[in-house]
């Protein structure tokens, strides 16, 4: 009796372990056979990202200002937060700028952002020390105190490198010593790390500090309020974010096969969502059904 | 003795099958609690410990207190001891209040923080809400207006005023909901929540599938086709 | 803003006095009118299915520190625990930050005497699982499954780990009811706990469940200064429409020298004024 | 007073400050009972009247000290010590973590070889993880290797990365035309799910991108929501829990809390 209907039903209940392993065969394919994708659409946020650096570059007082690129992820973001710090470190020695890697949430943060600015140094020529620092790791609850000593001194409130020697007689440091020698603050970002810059960094001294925000995609939509404050001047939505960014530098490099394995998990949901519902109407109609030839 | 641990290609070989053998016994739990999951659990929650004990001696401790006291002269750095010593009262019977002392500071100063916190962070955002002009919009004076877009701007803002309120509204707690057009706000504002939710999901899609293509292409990349394959 | 400005310090001032005589006014005995949510007829409920069947509970205080959030989250665990002790249900609460198991154990263990079933409680219930966020997350799904447990009640901050712990309860069956200030991790409740408690409902449901005055007063008092401040959203939108960026002064990050000031436009309100994005 | 001091004298001052700080503890202990609340309101009160002051008082608008008010230097040292006295609690942590399984060990309770693991894990990290630090021997950096790149960094992303197989089982699951809210969910979640991959794109990339007409293209209008819905949503939720904090941070900070916590007989 109605088996097309029967076979519907059966939609809305496929074992959550087939729902594992269709998704993991989905992920993979892409990194086993080459699947074309079309090229991302450049969101306005990833433009003005991309943008507020160009501007930077190009204006000989900034440009002479330190970059703080504060690493704040672990292990388990790698994916993302990895892929958009290494295309900001490409970024960033392209552009010649002088930047300094900090990490105060995850621990691990220092080393990730030390990964990708090796990565990028050999092929730009950036020296540790000359051209680069690594501030290394403060624990989260001290970042604010902090912060706001750093406002006025920030070889002393930092203290030291992931070396261990003071800030003071690293030469990139030379000439940066308060909040007004700081041009850009780039806060990549696994969890709710951007309030601490603009609570005591951003607006502390002559005038605001242009900050930039790479999060994840799970903190993303809380950034939609600060770029619409004029709080943030642009931002990184997750891997997407990076995926557009890799195409804006022309450095195409883990974002375009993770976009081919993004675009079809998401059409495997889309798919999975429609064949539950189509299964739960089938239902519906089949009881109607049997209601009317028992009735 | 253990001269292999110098080398480096031995060193990257064992490191990419422990991580492969890390992740799938962590995946292992996807099919159903196991002896292999729980052999994985126990060792990142160890391992995770003792990355927690270096990082705090060799990013806190050692630089900031051991260092400056014991080779800069910094003697008034041993006070933090019998202050630090307040934490582990927690564990006398008769002096547990004195734990109470050192978790007071803590309470006491994120409490005394939080007006610049409230100020820094909220300042900004009652200004871009209040940053709604409802006609003569600066999208209207924009370059590439056409147009629609005075009507479009003034009616995107009049939808963000809107929204603003009925979900302040959906979270006002001292008075019964009654009447006819207080329940009518709440409850668009509930469903503005629900249809704002259901785009956090969606955005949020996109990150953890991000993760998993991150270890998916490890397995893949590092471990088959680097280790396994000998396309390394 | 390093330093309050003028009007930063009138209205934080202003704000705090309001909460501040609201508490006040509950502890001498007025007491205020706080309507029920519907999430805690929830949580009566879970507790009460739990104890049924006879499961262990497994609550949570979130991802936080020694912070605000954490310690409301406390409230609402240790109620939780004072319904369960009367039956002498075990609670299983995995703690994340190290330093806050004496605080939890001083919580729980109370309820349990409170509730005159100091024999239900077990020190080893309360335990220190890790720091690292997803260490954390696998010892509470390898909890879960193995005690098959009854109910879960997640409350506090939570940050990416929220889904693994929620959907390994639903797998093994378990009642859920999460609550949340953490706007991005609330989706993920919703679409695997039974009952969600949104946003500020946070706050309510500890002056809810507790009936203490102190924290009945407080949130008159946040509901006072909310429609404090949905007034002045709504006022500084209309006037800015007429040009009259008053307001819109007020919350100004940098300090305006003359009264004056206050009514001209501000530097960064033209350039802020071309943020909107819809076209 | 406060001068560094050298050699001998160093570790003399060092040995007063501890016999003066422990003198300062006992005295503690002796505090009666009746004092007790009273006297940890204040510290709660001082520490928070410290961050409270240096935030609202005046500060000075020209000359040295410009933008400073007399709290402000102090600023550095409070940052410093809270760092060090929040290094100092991890032994909390650690204690209670392996008192439990050592106990499950010295009970010989089912499931102990786990808890052998769990405690050779914390060794095997933090052991060569600290060692490597005065020992350049590269056989010890190899080892930290292993164990942090390896173990370490595998297990936390991995369990990181579980999430994405519970979102297509939630999303399966919940996402059903059952009731007017899963509804709006599930609608939402899925314009911005297209909006945002290339696939989804692909299906609008037909229509021109000004004018009218670019706000039916899905990317356009997953950013419309996610820009005029989504940003008044979160702003307004985070208003009032930013309320919500603000009133708590005052009763804790005033010691008006009540609660379990809070009225503990001391």
């Amino acid at each position: 009796m109605y088996p097309f209907l029967r076979l519907l039903i059966r939609g809305q209940r496929i074992d959550r372990r087939v729902l594992y392993v269709l998704l993991m065969t989905v992920v993979a394919l892409p990194f086993v056979v080459e699947i074309p994708t079309p090229k991302p659409a450049i969101s306005p946020e990833t433009q003005k990202f991309y943008d507020t650096i160009e501007a930077i570059a190009a204006d000989p007082v900034r440009r002479e200002k330190l970059v703080i690129l504060s690493t704040n992820f672990g292990a388990g973001t790698l994916a993302e937060n990895q892929t958009q710090t290494d295309a900001i470190c490409k970024h960033l020695m392209k552009k010649k700028l002088k930047f300094a890697i900090f990490a105060f949430v995850a621990a691990q943060g220092r080393e990730q952002g030390k990964i990708a600015a090796e990565r990028a140094a050999t092929k730009y020529g950036y020296v540790y020390g000359q051209d680069y620092v690594n501030w290394g790791y403060r624990p989260a609850d001290a970042i604010e105190p902090l912060l706001k000593a750093a406002v006025r001194d920030i070889p002393d409130a930092v203290g030291n490198d992931i070396n261990g020697t003071p800030l003071a007689q690293v030469p990139v440091m030379q000439g940066v010593k308060s909040v007004n020698d700081v041009g850009l603050i780039i806060e990549v970002a696994a969890a709710l790390t951007l309030p601490q810059w603009l609570q005591y960094y951003q607006r502390t001294g002559e005038e605001p500090i242009p900050t930039l925000y790479a999060p994840t995609s799970v903190m993303a939509p809380e950034g939609f309020p600060f770029l619409k404050s004029g709080q943030l001047q642009g931002m990184l939505f997750g891997l997407r974010g990076a995926n557009e960014y890799e195409v804006l530098i022309d450095e195409r490099d883990f974002g375009k096969r993770g976009a081919a394995s993004l675009a079809y998990s998401h059409l495997l949901i889309i798919v999975l969502v429609i064949l539950g519902n189509v299964g739960m109407f089938a239902q519906a109609r089949l009881e109607k059904l049997y209601r009317e030839e028992n009735a | 003795m253990f001269d292999f641990l110098a080398d480096a290609n031995t060193v990257k070989v064992i490191k990419i099958w422990v991580a492969a053998l890390c992740t799938l016994g962590i995946y292992s739990i996807l099919y159903k609690e196991n002896k292999v999951f729980r052999f994985f659990e126990h060792l990142f929650i160890g391992v995770a410990t003792g990355y927690t004990i270096y990082i705090t001696w060799n990013d806190t401790l050692k630089p900031r207190w051991w260092v400056p006291m014991t080779e800069k002269g910094e003697w008034w750095w041993a006070f933090a001891v019998p202050a630090g010593l307040l934490f582990y009262m927690i564990y006398s019977k008769k002096n547990v209040w004195m734990s109470r002392l050192i978790f007071g500071l803590f309470f006491g100063a994120a409490a005394g923080r939080s007006f610049q916190g409230f100020a820094a962070l909220y300042f900004p955002q009652v200004r871009s809400a209040i940053n709604v002009p409802l006609f003569n919009t600066p999208e209207s004076r924009a370059a590439d207006a056409y147009w629609l877009t005075p009507f479009s701007s003034a009616a995107n803002n009049l939808l963000f005023l809107a929204i603003v309120v009925s979900i302040t509204t959906y979270f006002l707690f001292s008075f019964e909901q009654k009447g006819k057009v207080i329940p009518a706000v709440s409850r668009f504002g509930r469903y503005v929540l629900m249809f704002a939710f259901g785009a956090i999901f969606g955005s949020t899609i996109m990150a953890r599938m991000g993760l998993l293509i991150g270890r998916v292409y490890f397995l893949v990349n590092d471990w088959i086709k680097g280790l396994l394959l000998g396309q390394g | 803003m390093e330093h309050a400005t003028t009007s930063a310090r009138i209205i934080l001032i202003l704000f705090s006095v309001i909460i501040v005589t609201q508490v006040i006014r509950a502890q001498r005995g007025q007491r205020p009118f706080i309507r029920r949510i519907p999430g805690l007829t929830a949580i009566e409920e879970a507790v009460g299915r739990a104890v049924e069947m006879g499961r262990p509970i497994l609550t949570s205080v979130g991802m936080g520190g020694i912070d605000i959030i954490t310690l409301q989250a406390l409230a609402i665990v240790t109620h939780v625990a004072g319904v369960a002790a009367r039956f002498g249900q075990r609670i299983i609460l995995p703690v994340r930050n190290a330093a806050f198991v004496p605080i939890a154990e001083d919580a729980i263990s109370t309820a349990y005497n409170q509730a005159g079933r100091p024999d239900a409680f077990s020190e080893q219930d309360i335990i220190f699982l890790s720091g690292e966020q997803f260490a954390y997350a696998a010892g509470v799904s390898g909890l879960i499954q193995r005690e098959k447990v009854a109910a879960t009640f997640l409350f506090g901050q939570f940050f990416a780990e929220s889904l693994i712990i929620a959907e390994n309860a639903n797998q093994v069956g378990a009642i859920q009811v999460a609550g949340t200030p953490s706007t991005t991790q609330i989706p993920f409740f919703i679409v695997a706990c039974d009952y969600v408690i949104i946003g500020d409902e946070y706050y309510a449901a500890t002056a809810y469940l507790t009936r203490q005055p102190t924290i009945m007063g407080s949130l008159v008092g946040q509901d006072r200064v909310k429609m404090a401040v949905i007034g002045l959203i709504v006022l500084g939108a209309i006037l800015l429409s007429f040009g009259m960026p008053v307001v819109w002064n007020l919350f100004f990050d940098k300090e305006l020298a003359t009264l004056a000031d206050y009514f001209k436009p501000q530097g960064t309100l033209i350039q802020s004024l071309g943020a909107g994005g819809g076209k | 007073m406060f001068v560094p001091q050298t050699g001998i004298t160093l570790w003399l001052f060092i040995l007063g400050a501890l016999v003066v700080g422990g003198g300062v503890f006992f005295v503690l202990t002796l505090v009666p009972t009746r004092f007790r609340k009273p006297l940890i309101a204040a510290v709660t009160f001082l520490a928070g009247l410290f961050f409270a002051l240096e935030f609202f008082l005046p500060v000075a608008t020209e000359g040295e000290t410009k933008g400073q008010n007399f709290l402000t230097p102090f600023l550095k040292p409070v940052s410093a010590w809270t760092t060090i006295l929040q290094g100092f609690a991890l032994g909390i942590g650690v204690y209670s973590l392996v008192s439990v399984h050592l106990r499950n060990i010295a009970r010989k309770r089912e499931g102990r070889g786990f808890s052998v693991v769990l405690l050779a894990a914390i060794v095997a990290m933090a052991v060569p993880a600290i060692w490597k630090e005065y020992n350049p021997d590269p056989r010890l950096k190899g080892f930290y290797e292993i164990i942090y790149d390896g173990a370490f960094n595998s297990l936390n992303a991995t369990m990181y990365s579980v999430v994405a197989f519970y979102i297509v089982s939630a999303a399966y699951r919940a996402f059903r035309i059952r009731s007017r809210e899963a509804t709006l969910i599930l609608i939402s979640a899925f314009l911005i799910m297209l909006g945002q991959v290339t696939i989804g794109q692909a299906i609008t990339n037909g229509i021109p991108n000004e004018g009218f007409a670019r706000n039916f293209r899905i990317e356009n209008i997953a950013n419309w929501i996610l820009t005029r819905v989504n940003s008044p949503a979160v702003l307004a939720i985070e208003f009032g829990v930013g309320i919500g904090a603000l009133a708590t941070s005052l009763r804790i900070w005033l010691s008006l809390e009540r609660g379990s916590y809070f009225d503990e007989e001391l």
